[in-house]
């Protein structure tokens, strides 16, 4: 059971929270954890257009494996500069 | 290089200075405000901006890596404030400094367009009739 | 419209502010300060620029009509300092503030450009050496 | 006999002096003034390339009529920005 923390921005960090715990079940990917806050939160599939994900700091896919202690992001479509 | 994200006001000539060298006879700079219509042309009360500050700063060094890659000479400055903001307050800066116009042109275009592309940086719009909405940037999120 | 030819140092910070608006969320600035070294390397003491000052303020405004004929949102400063500078002062500046950056690059790059070819503006360099030289922009002089 | 000003800048105005009277015949043009300029000083033709004219603040060329009290400039190359 890796327990990662989430890290959320923009409009899914108003649904789930600026940062926070979460434990998923062993050999958990980052889209097995995205699919666990759908559970939770049904109407943020509406977010999933442009969605990206980070694993500790850098881009990954939704296939990346979760590891004990990963900081995960979600990230929408930027909006700086 | 300075590479920041900040919570305070931006001192656009400290950056400026900061790229200026004595070799470079030109300075290029981007200077972003917050606007008082949305594009949709209502009207804006402030911003709100948040970052992946670690990420972001990251973004900003491989931007200014590409840059460097191709213009070694530039001397580049890019700078973006996290936080609340009012109408009229600077989000972001890039500066760029070269020995010849062509470059710092190029680099300080290249660079607030990266930004916008890859930064992890996000900005929520408060209107005056009290809604806000987060903005996202054209090309961003089409890229996956 | 900020056009001027002035012969006291120039306040940068000064004319982006004259040219930021509430609707322009972008501003695009061109600095060009005194170089350290000349293109062919020699060390570089001071410049001298001179102007013929009527038809230099008359070129700036041809060049700010041309650029709001095609970007009519955008707001444009031309300062061009003569006189006797040392290296690192600022000689020229050149901002655009538009609410879009696309036009204010476009505006700044434009103005910069055609101010070197077409304004009577001349510049000569002092050398460590002590010799002078009057230098030229490279375009310049071969339209006739 | 048409007395014109001329304002030279630049190479040329260490030559010519920044501002002086010069009176031309009856009749004459832009490109005249020049040619009357090279015979008090021969080596100026160096600096005839690139050399542009202007008539009160517009350029113009050496067939330009001068009249009297006009204002004729001497641009070389410029080097400003």
């Amino acid at each position: 059971m890796p327990v990662v923390r989430l890290v959320a921005f923009a409009r899914l960090r108003e649904l789930f929270g600026e940062r926070r715990e979460i434990a998923l079940p062993e050999g958990a990917k980052v889209g097995d954890l995205w699919d666990t806050l759908l559970r939770e939160e049904p109407h943020a599939s509406a977010l999933a257009r442009g969605l990206r994900f980070a694993r500790n700091g850098a881009l990954c896919g939704a296939e990346t494996a979760l590891c004990e202690g990963d900081e995960i992001s979600l990230l929408p479509p930027f909006g700086g500069g | 290089m300075l590479l920041e994200i900040v919570r305070d006001p931006i001192d656009l000539r400290a950056i400026e200075r900061a790229v200026l060298a004595p070799g470079c006879g030109g300075i290029v700079s981007f200077c972003g405000s917050v606007r008082e219509r949305a594009d949709d042309g209502r009207a804006v009360e402030g911003l709100r901006y948040e970052a992946h500050e670690a990420m972001a700063r990251a973004s900003f060094r491989e931007i200014a890596d590409e840059v460097l890659a191709t213009m070694p000479e530039v001397r580049l400055a890019i700078v973006h404030r996290i936080g609340a903001l009012n109408v009229g307050e600077i989000a972001v800066v890039v500066a760029a400094a070269a020995p010849h116009r062509a470059e710092a042109f190029s680099a300080a275009r290249f660079a607030i367009d990266a930004l916008k592309e890859r930064s992890p940086i996000w900005k929520q719009e408060r209107y005056s009739d009290g809604e806000r909405l987060w903005v996202e940037n054209r090309c961003s999120g089409e890229r996956q």
